[in-house]
């Protein structure tokens, strides 16, 4: 095949990134102009990165090339290999999907905000994605890492005049800034070991990596990744930056901006580190299973919209480490076709999670446009005012929860059979470990169906709570479009997924080696097997299109009796009461109240009621009820130790107390010691 | 020639400014001298880098890359400074500030003006002349001449704080210099057996760096701890770092622009002098492993007091310590690549501080306080453009990655990490976290606080022409370094890592 | 007298001398008054510009005459009258009471001495030079003790101008061990030095002044408003 | 192509016909076990046929979820069915859906249950919904580990790999891990069909209703398909558990006679199994809500302990 001409279109998108940028910055005065711009441009630099994309899928080769910078000690030299077009791939769809969704969205900005920056910051934010994802060097790589996690402060602070946005804004930007401190450690390792800056030169190098320094390498870059994925222990930035967040800006951040995280850990675990040992596959497989279930338990105990949906990316995450750990494990092990096909589950459950997730946001976003409030306790029969954001809305909550035919189900059920296929290949602890994690993927897939459960339908159904939700108009259309295009990529992605998997060869055998997509795929591209020796298999389209040949006999039975007797509307029963009203509906509250008993022990549920009354208590005028749970990591690791930071320095301001005779004695002292010992050194 | 008209430019300008009283003439001859002395500066970089090292009077003054350097980047922060000073003061004339303290009106005004006026190109002779000192004993002059020159400019507004801090600027300063001048002497000595050093010559640093293999070991090891105490204390490093928040907070603002960018790389090239002949005579791991002990001190001091700092410029002072900090550590590390780490640091800090320190000046003249939690209104609404320069030269200063410090960061560590010296580096890295989360909460919090009803500043034409000048560069440089220039920064390097090119008279 | 012209003479009038600038040195660490201190630093200047007088005069280093001529012309004559003037125009005589106990401060300066005399030790051999160029070899070691008790006396004292005295004794201590290891450095150092030094002091009286003025008092402890 | 159609054809009415049968055998036996006369056996079939040809009454509040979740639960329940190796060892759809799938598509039906319950706006609708939603998320990992405990063994997912498998070995079932697994998994049957000790299917006592609070709004042939629905979810549950642990009777191929024999073998079995549920349900109380996460808790353990002593004996 001769050259696809990936460098030119991929330098073409990058331009047009940058010129979006300048050009919303330029027209910072005229909202409307600033708000067409911004999204004409970023839709077309979207689409150029998504052909790039596919050409260098298509491509197969890696494609390697740099252009020099300004210093002359480092070029910033770029591959793009088959997991730099994949999670281009991802981005690329995300951002054509959100542009669409902002074009709407931004509307609302015009006379209060100013557009032309934010067009600046999201065309830079995506225009620093792009190359995060292509980058070769670890000087490029991170300088992209950094100014995305800058752009995404500047984003996720948008809304600066309230507090609480501010503080999560900071909370982001420190977070992500120790986190590339980790990164900045572990590429200093590597770069002495290999004594180039080069991706390419770490694998080579990771050969004499002594063991101690890969495991410390191993632990530096794990933890860097982990606290932008969100992982259980460092995800407390998430729930705060993304609910405060402009909503399509929410969407991206959970979309694709944890997944760089995730993108890092398959570059630098599989590329540049050399085969990690046993243990390394497990601690990111037990994290991966406390990510997923902690984090849709208290994703139940949520009732604002937008905070739920993050933590269910932390959930979400730690089903891909799942996929990633066991890949660790297995390759180690010796099983390499294993691997591939765990490897595959988690990065195909990168991708649905990327597709459905920002689908929620956007659902919860146009929400929170029409309505004012993320609070679900005052939403409520939003179905009949928005009846395209509730389907698609409801087509995210499916997928999300894993359920058949759409794409969270093939990725979940790919998960599961690398993890079976664990308890046959491996000994000792790691046989227990992989069949406990499958239950635990289990207890987290109907956790997370219960939650939507929830969240769909205290949202959208039965009767509207608060006053927000009474006279709300649908999105505008805009919005819509962006929905729709990725709730057809959900159910497309669901159905055809026996089509989709080829594009996995390419990157499996850039990581690991060797191609499984031929044995994952049989019966004629309709059923996928799980290609290991325990595996099953399964076909996503046969069991959509088994529901509707079956739908049709049912509805026939159906409407026998009906035609003859017909349909009445009539009210719900209310045992009698006077008129049923939407204070007797069930509220988020409510409805995760038989989890926070069974969980108590997590959650150490709070609960105060006062009664305010004139006459006697036994007649109450109000009734203040007040809910709350303990915010466990807050609380117990992070709160302690910022305490301990400040009274430490707090304590050490004494150092500069004013008198000169202290300051002098300071110098008389090291003076004397260096005299003394100094010398002999 | 260009030497001998470097020195005596700024010379004259100082007493032609005592003499013109009227502020507008001083003003001019301020300005026109900064400007010529700049252009020298720029012609003499020129010629070091084509034709090598520039003497004259056989070897008394001695320019190289590291010097010519230098000399350019305080010709340059003084120029900047200068057209920053002229708009600061007017401004203080029209608040009333000289009139503040209730004495004599009018007069004193005028002759405050007049001293920072006549001071400051003394000063600039003085930072000049140690850039270009060959003899050890004449840069230690110079130095003690810096000090001198510069503890009238503390002590500008005359207020009590102002006086205190003086007094400690000068004492603290005056018992370093004491310890770098025993230093010296013992540096002497310790070529006492070199052939032909009674004579003048015997202090060149030229000469002493060329045959510094046969200098007595211990002396030069107790001669090397001297002058690291002498002239880090006036570079600022801890512990005798204590002087530099009084002197910054309360120093008018274009002075402790040069302070804290100027005259501190003139401090680390009189360090660097000395740890050129250490490294030749002792080897780099004695020199380099105090010298990391000082560098990591700085950086760890300044974190607890970024984080519960109250006050702008004091953190600005801070700032400057751990920056002193990050370059003596660079020097430590040694080796080309730590060298050339430290000239880029150099180079890079010295525009990024400048531009903080004239952006806190705008603040503070403006809101008339440097504590966080008096500044009413978000500074960007009020200011736009000091605002957004303002945020982005603290992004600058902590090494975020688009800014050129990150670049020299990663140089240094990389240097740091391959001679093996992983502890300091582990440590660089979550002080500077420590730091980046300090600065970034109080500056943030006191850019990006909401806008109550302040009216828009209007246009400070002689304020914020600096203020463009320095970010523009700031900008260009983290993409695009001009050759000479980093033909000039590298030649320093080169100096710096491995001694004189070829040996001077 | 013949024995004028013998170096053995020579090098017992410098230890003498050397060991008298000494025990000054420790009065002055004791001493309350402030134009006690003033004469006991004049005394001493005078006693460094004989030894230097005497070295020149075995050496036969005519520059060196003309260094000792300057201390003896700057440090022992003008600088105590510029001081004095400063004393009487702030009008503040009695110091009060040094941050530690003169019985303690004493024992410290004793201590210091045994730390200069370690230091001497460590680089500084006399042995193998001999003959006239060793003339004053034991006063390096009085010269870094000097200098270590110069600067705990700065750190030891609250008023400003014992402080400036206490910079100057250090200065001494520095003059004295360049005048022992080499004869002083060339001369035009030298002078650049005495320039330095002489102005440094017109700046710190004018400091000097201005603290007494404002603060109405010298007493440094109470510049204690910057801190944090 | 065509096999499959008529394979799946053939078993959709056999599962139709012997839902309803089996739910109206175990009312009978539980109400002669009570020394009460109870509803005769073909009961059943008169409600869904009455239901059938009843008007129907939608809730104001209600959107067209509330009328979709029906279909869904109806739909969803006969595509298991056919998943499932009722007759003959393999089932017309095995190949496209393991167990895995099987569990997860009637997870889909409840899902929209759920939602159907809470969209009529009542609070009993919220009850029904909250409660079964727990209770199913707790009971999902224990019915995993048993299925996985089967599944490992038989080195395949797929319901007709599991049966043969276990119809190759002799006296499977006594192996520790198989008695373990089927006591696991007998317990999740209980809780997924709403039981006694679980939930009470006869009441309509508001506070103990899970499963009949979610449908209480529900009538006419919505009513019926949701009857049915769960009728059919019940006798999958059943069958998996029957078929996966006791394979003897299923016949290889699908021959008349084959089939014949493997139906008389199959009804057997269930009627047995329908006695235990019997068994299980007039000798217990119904628990409180919150004691039946212990009871799942056991189950969990139980599914571990086979899971664990599949490889230790």
């Amino acid at each position: 095949m001769n050259a696809l001409p990936v460098r030119e279109t991929f330098a073409l998108g990058l331009g047009a990134y940058a010129l979006g940028a300048f050009a919303c910055l330029g027209s910072w005065r005229k909202p409307a102009l600033a708000r067409y711009l911004c999204c004409g441009l970023a839709l077309a630099a979207a689409a150029l990165e998504g052909c790039a994309a596919v050409l260098g899928l298509l491509q197969g080769t890696p494609v390697r090339w740099s252009i020099s910078s300004g210093v002359p000690l480092f070029a910033y030299s770029f591959a793009y290999d088959a997991l730099a077009g994949f999670f281009n791939l991802i981005l690329a769809v995300l951002a054509a999907a959100v542009t669409i969704y902002s074009f709407g969205y931004l509307k609302e900005f015009e006379g209060k905000r100013n557009i032309g920056l934010f067009g600046f910051l999201y065309h830079i934010l995506l225009l620093s994605l792009t190359i995060v994802f292509a980058a070769a060097n670890a000087f490029l790589f991170l300088i992209a890492w950094e100014v995305m996690a800058l752009t995404a402060y500047g984003l996720v602070s948008f809304y600066y005049e309230d507090p609480e946005t501010r503080r999560a804004g900071l909370l982001y930007i420190i977070m992500s800034h120790i986190d590339s401190g980790f990164l900045f450690l572990g590429f200093l390792l590597l770069i002495q070991a290999s004594g180039s800056v080069e991706f390419a030169s770490f694998g080579a190098a990771a050969k004499q990596l002594s063991s101690s320094h890969q495991a410390a390498a191993f632990v530096l870059f794990f933890l860097g990744f982990s606290i932008k994925a969100g992982v259980i222990p460092f995800h407390i930035w998430l729930p705060a930056a993304h609910p405060v967040a402009p909503s399509n800006i929410s969407a991206l951040l959970s979309g694709i901006v944890i997944k760089t995280g995730i993108y890092g850990m398959a570059r630098i675990f599989f590329d540049a580190l050399g085969v990690l040992p046993a243990w390394a596959g497990m601690l990111v497989l037990i994290l991966g299973v406390a990510s997923a279930v902690l984090g849709v338990l208290y994703a139940l105990m949520e009732h604002d919209l937008k905070r739920l949906l993050a933590y269910h990316s932390i959930e979400n995450i730690g089903i891909i480490l799942m996929g990633l750990g066991s890949a660790l494990i297995f390759r180690v092990m010796g099983h390499p076709q294993l691997a591939a096909v765990a490897l595959i589950a988690a990065m195909f459950h990168t991708l649905n999670h990327a597709i459905f997730k920002c689908l929620l946001f956007l659902g919860a976003g146009s929400v929170l446009h029409s309505t004012g409030t993320r609070n679900m306790e005052k939403l409520g029969g939003l179905i009949r005012p928005m009846p395209a954001t509730a389907f698609c809305f409801l087509i995210g909550a499916v997928a999300i929860s894993g359920l058949p035919p759409l794409n969270g189900f093939v990725s979940e059920w790919l998960t599961y059979q690398s993890l079976l296929a664990g308890f046959g290949a491996t000994g000792g602890l790691t046989r227990i470990l992989f069949p406990i994690a499958g239950s635990m993927l289990a207890l987290t897939g109907a956790l997370a169906a219960a939650c939507f459960v929830k969240a769909f339908a205290i949202t959208f159904l039965a009767l509207p709570r608060g006053a927000e939700s009474h006279h709300v108009h649908e999105a505008p259309r805009s919005m819509l479009i962006g929905m729709g295009w990725l709730t057809t990529a959900c159910v497309f992605l669901g159905l055809g997924a026996t089509w989709f998997l080829p594009i996995f060869d390419a990157m499996t055998e850039q990581l690991l080696g060797l191609r499984v997509g031929v044995n994952l795929i049989t019966g004629k591209g309709l059923v996928l097997s799980a290609g290991t020796s325990h595996g099953g298999t399964v076909s996503t389209a046969v069991i959509g299109i088994g529901l509707l040949i079956l739908m049709a006999p049912t509805a026939l039975l159906a409407s026998i009796g009906a035609r003859r007797f017909g349909r009445r509307q009539g009210p719900t029963w209310d045992c009698g009461l006077p008129g049923l009203s939407s204070e007797n509906e069930y509220t988020a509250t409510a409805f995760s109240k038989p989890l926070r008993m069974i969980f108590s022990a997590l959650y150490q549920p709070r609960r105060e009621i006062q009664a305010v009354f004139d006459v006697s208590p036994y007649y109450p005028k109000e009734i203040h009820f007040e809910s709350e749970i303990e915010p466990t990591f807050e609380k117990r690791l992070y709160a302690p130790l910022q305490d301990l930071i400040l009274r430490l320095s707090i304590k050490l301001r004494a150092v500069q107390a004013g008198s000169i005779h202290a300051y002098l004695a300071y110098i008389f002292i090291t003076l004397i010691l260096l005299l003394l010992f100094g010398v002999r050194s | 020639m260009i030497l001998l008209w470097l020195l005596i430019v700024p010379l004259a300008a100082g007493p032609l400014a005592f003499i013109l009283r009227r502020r507008p003439a001083m003003e001019a001859v301020n300005l026109t001298a900064f400007a010529v002395v700049l252009c020298l500066a720029a012609a003499l970089g020129v010629q070091v880098v084509q034709s090598g090292p520039v003497s004259l009077w056989d070897g008394f003054f001695y320019a190289d890359a590291l010097s010519a350097l230098v000399v350019l980047l305080s010709a340059f922060i003084a120029l900047i400074c200068s057209i920053y000073a002229v708009g600061y003061f007017r401004q203080d004339e029209r608040d009333g500030v000289f009139q503040a303290d209730g004495e004599v009106i009018g007069a004193l005004g005028a002759y405050k003006l007049r001293k920072f006026y006549s001071l400051t190109p003394v000063f600039v002779f003085a930072m000049v002349l140690v850039a270009l000192a060959n003899n050890l004993g004449m840069l230690w002059v110079a130095i003690e001449a810096t000090t001198l020159t510069s503890v009238f400019l503390v002590t500008f507004y005359g207020t009590k704080t102002s006086l205190e801090a003086a007094w400690k600027y000068i004492m603290i300063g005056g018992v370093g210099l004491s310890m770098a001048l025993f230093g010296t002497f013992l540096t002497y000595y310790s070529a006492h057996r070199i052939p032909g050093t009674e004579t003048l010559a015997g202090l060149n640093w030229s000469v002493l760096a060329v045959n510094a293999t046969q200098l007595d070991k211990p002396t030069m090891r107790l001669a090397f701890i001297l002058i690291l105490m002498g002239y880090g204390t006036k570079a600022g490093l801890a512990p005798m770092h204590t002087w530099k928040p009084d002197a910054y907070g309360e120093a008018p603002v274009p002075a402790a622009a040069i302070f804290s960018s100027a005259l501190l790389n003139c401090a680390l090239y009189a360090l660097v002098r000395f740890y050129i002949l250490a490294n030749r005579c002792l080897g780099a791991d004695y020199p380099g492993h105090l010298l990391l002990l000082f560098g990591m001190l700085s950086m760890g001091i300044s974190v607890p007091f970024i984080l519960v700092q109250r006050n702008f410029r004091r953190l600005l002072a801070y700032h400057t310590i751990d920056h002193a900090g990050i370059m003596v550590t660079a020097l430590g590390v040694g080796g080309p690549l730590g060298a050339l780490g430290l000239t880029l640091h150099m180079t890079f800090h010295t525009v990024a501080k400048s531009l903080l320190f004239l952006c806190a000046g705008s603040v503070y003249q403006h809101f008339k306080t440097d504590l966080f939690h008096k500044v009413k209104g978000g500074v960007i609404h009020v200011m736009p453009l000091t605002g957004t320069v303002f945020l982005m030269a603290i992004l600058a200063i902590i090494g975020m990655p688009p800014f050129s410090l990150f670049q020299s960061e990663f140089v240094i560590l990389r240097a740091a990490m391959a001679a093996g010296h992983y502890v300091p580096s582990v440590l660089f890295v979550v002080f500077s976290t420590g730091i980046f989360a300090g600065a970034l909460v109080h500056v943030g919090g006191l850019i990006l606080a909401p806008a109550d009803a302040a009216p828009v500043v209007r246009w400070q034409p002689w304020r914020n022409l600096p203020l463009l000048i320095l970010s523009a560069i700031l900008v260009v440089i983290a993409f695009w370094i001009p050759p000479p220039l980093f033909r000039l920064i590298q030649g320093a390097a080169v100096i710096v890592a491995s001694g004189p090119v070829v040996s001077a008279r | 007298m013949p024995f004028i012209h013998d170096p053995e003479f020579g090098d017992r009038m410098i230890t003498l001398m050397a060991a008298l600038v000494l025990v000054l040195q420790i009065l002055a660490v004791g001493q309350r008054w402030l134009m006690g201190n003033i004469r006991i630093f004049g005394l001493q200047s005078f006693l460094l510009a004989a030894i230097a007088g005497t070295i020149a005069f075995f050496n036969h280093a005519n520059h060196v005459y003309i260094v000792a001529l300057l201390t003896l012309i700057l440090k022992a004559v003008v600088l105590p009258l510029i001081l004095a003037r400063l004393v009487e125009r702030v009008g503040i005589q009695k110091e009060i009471e040094p941050l530690i106990n003169v019985p303690l401060s004493v024992l410290i300066s004793g201590c210091l001495t045994m730390v200069g005399y370690v230091v001497a030790e460590s680089f500084y051999h006399p042995e193998e030079t001999s003959g006239v160029a060793a003339l004053g070899r034991n006063t390096l070691a009085i010269a870094i003790a000097l200098f270590l008790i110069g600067f705990f006396m700065l750190l030891n004292r609250r008023k400003a101008l014992t402080q400036v005295l206490a910079l100057l004794s250090m200065e001494n201590g520095i003059f004295l061990a360049g005048i022992s290891l080499t004869y002083g450095v060339p001369l035009v150092i030298e002078l650049g030095i005495f320039f330095d030094v002489f102005v440094a002091v017109m700046v710190l009286a004018i400091l000097v002044y201005r603290i007494g003025e404002t603060f109405d008092s010298m007493d440094v402890s109470k510049l204690r408003r910057l801190r944090g | 192509m065509i096999v499959i159609l008529v394979k799946s054809g053939l078993q959709l009415l056999l599962l139709l016909l012997v839902a309803p049968l089996i739910s109206g055998i175990i009312k009978t036996l539980k109400a002669r076990l009570q020394t009460r006369r109870g509803p005769d056996v073909l009961q059943p079939y008169r409600d869904i046929l009455k239901l059938l040809r009843k008007g129907m009454v939608i809730p104001e509040t209600a959107s067209w979820i509330f009328s979709a979740a029906p279909y869904v639960v109806f739909v969803t329940a006969a595509l298991v069915g056919l998943m499932i190796p009722m007759t003959a060892t393999d089932a017309p759809l095995s190949l496209f859906g393991g167990v895995i799938a099987a569990v997860y598509v009637l997870a889909l039906g409840r899902f929209f249950l759920a939602l159907g319950g809470l969209d009529t706006g009542s609070p009993f609708g919220g009850l029904g919904s909250s409660r079964e939603m727990t209770i199913s998320a707790i009971a999902e990992p224990a019915m995993m580990l048993a299925i996985f405990t089967v599944a490992l063994s038989a080195n395949s997912t797929n319901l007709s790999e599991m049966a043969r498998f276990a119809e190759s070995q002799s006296w499977r079932f006594l192996a520790p891990s198989q008695m373990l697994a089927f006591a696991g998994l007998f317990i999740v049957l209980i809780a997924e069909t709403g039981r006694i000790p679980v939930d009470n299917p006869a009441t309509h006592l508001e506070l103990t209703m899970i499963h009949e609070a979610m449908i209480l709004e529900y009538s006419g042939p919505n009513l019926a398909l949701i009857e049915w629905g769960a009728s059919i979810k019940q006798l999958i549950l059943m069958t998996l558990l029957v078929n996966t642990f006791f394979p003897f009777g299923l016949s290889s191929n699908w021959t008349v006679s084959g089939l014949g024999l493997g139906l008389f073998f199959y009804l057997l079995k269930l009627l047995l199994l329908a006695c235990c549920i019997v068994l299980v349900e007039t000798t217990n109380a119904k628990l409180r809500l919150f004691r039946v996460p212990e009871l799942l808790a056991v189950a969990f353990i139980l599914g571990a302990l086979a899971l664990i002593s599949t490889f230790l004996f």
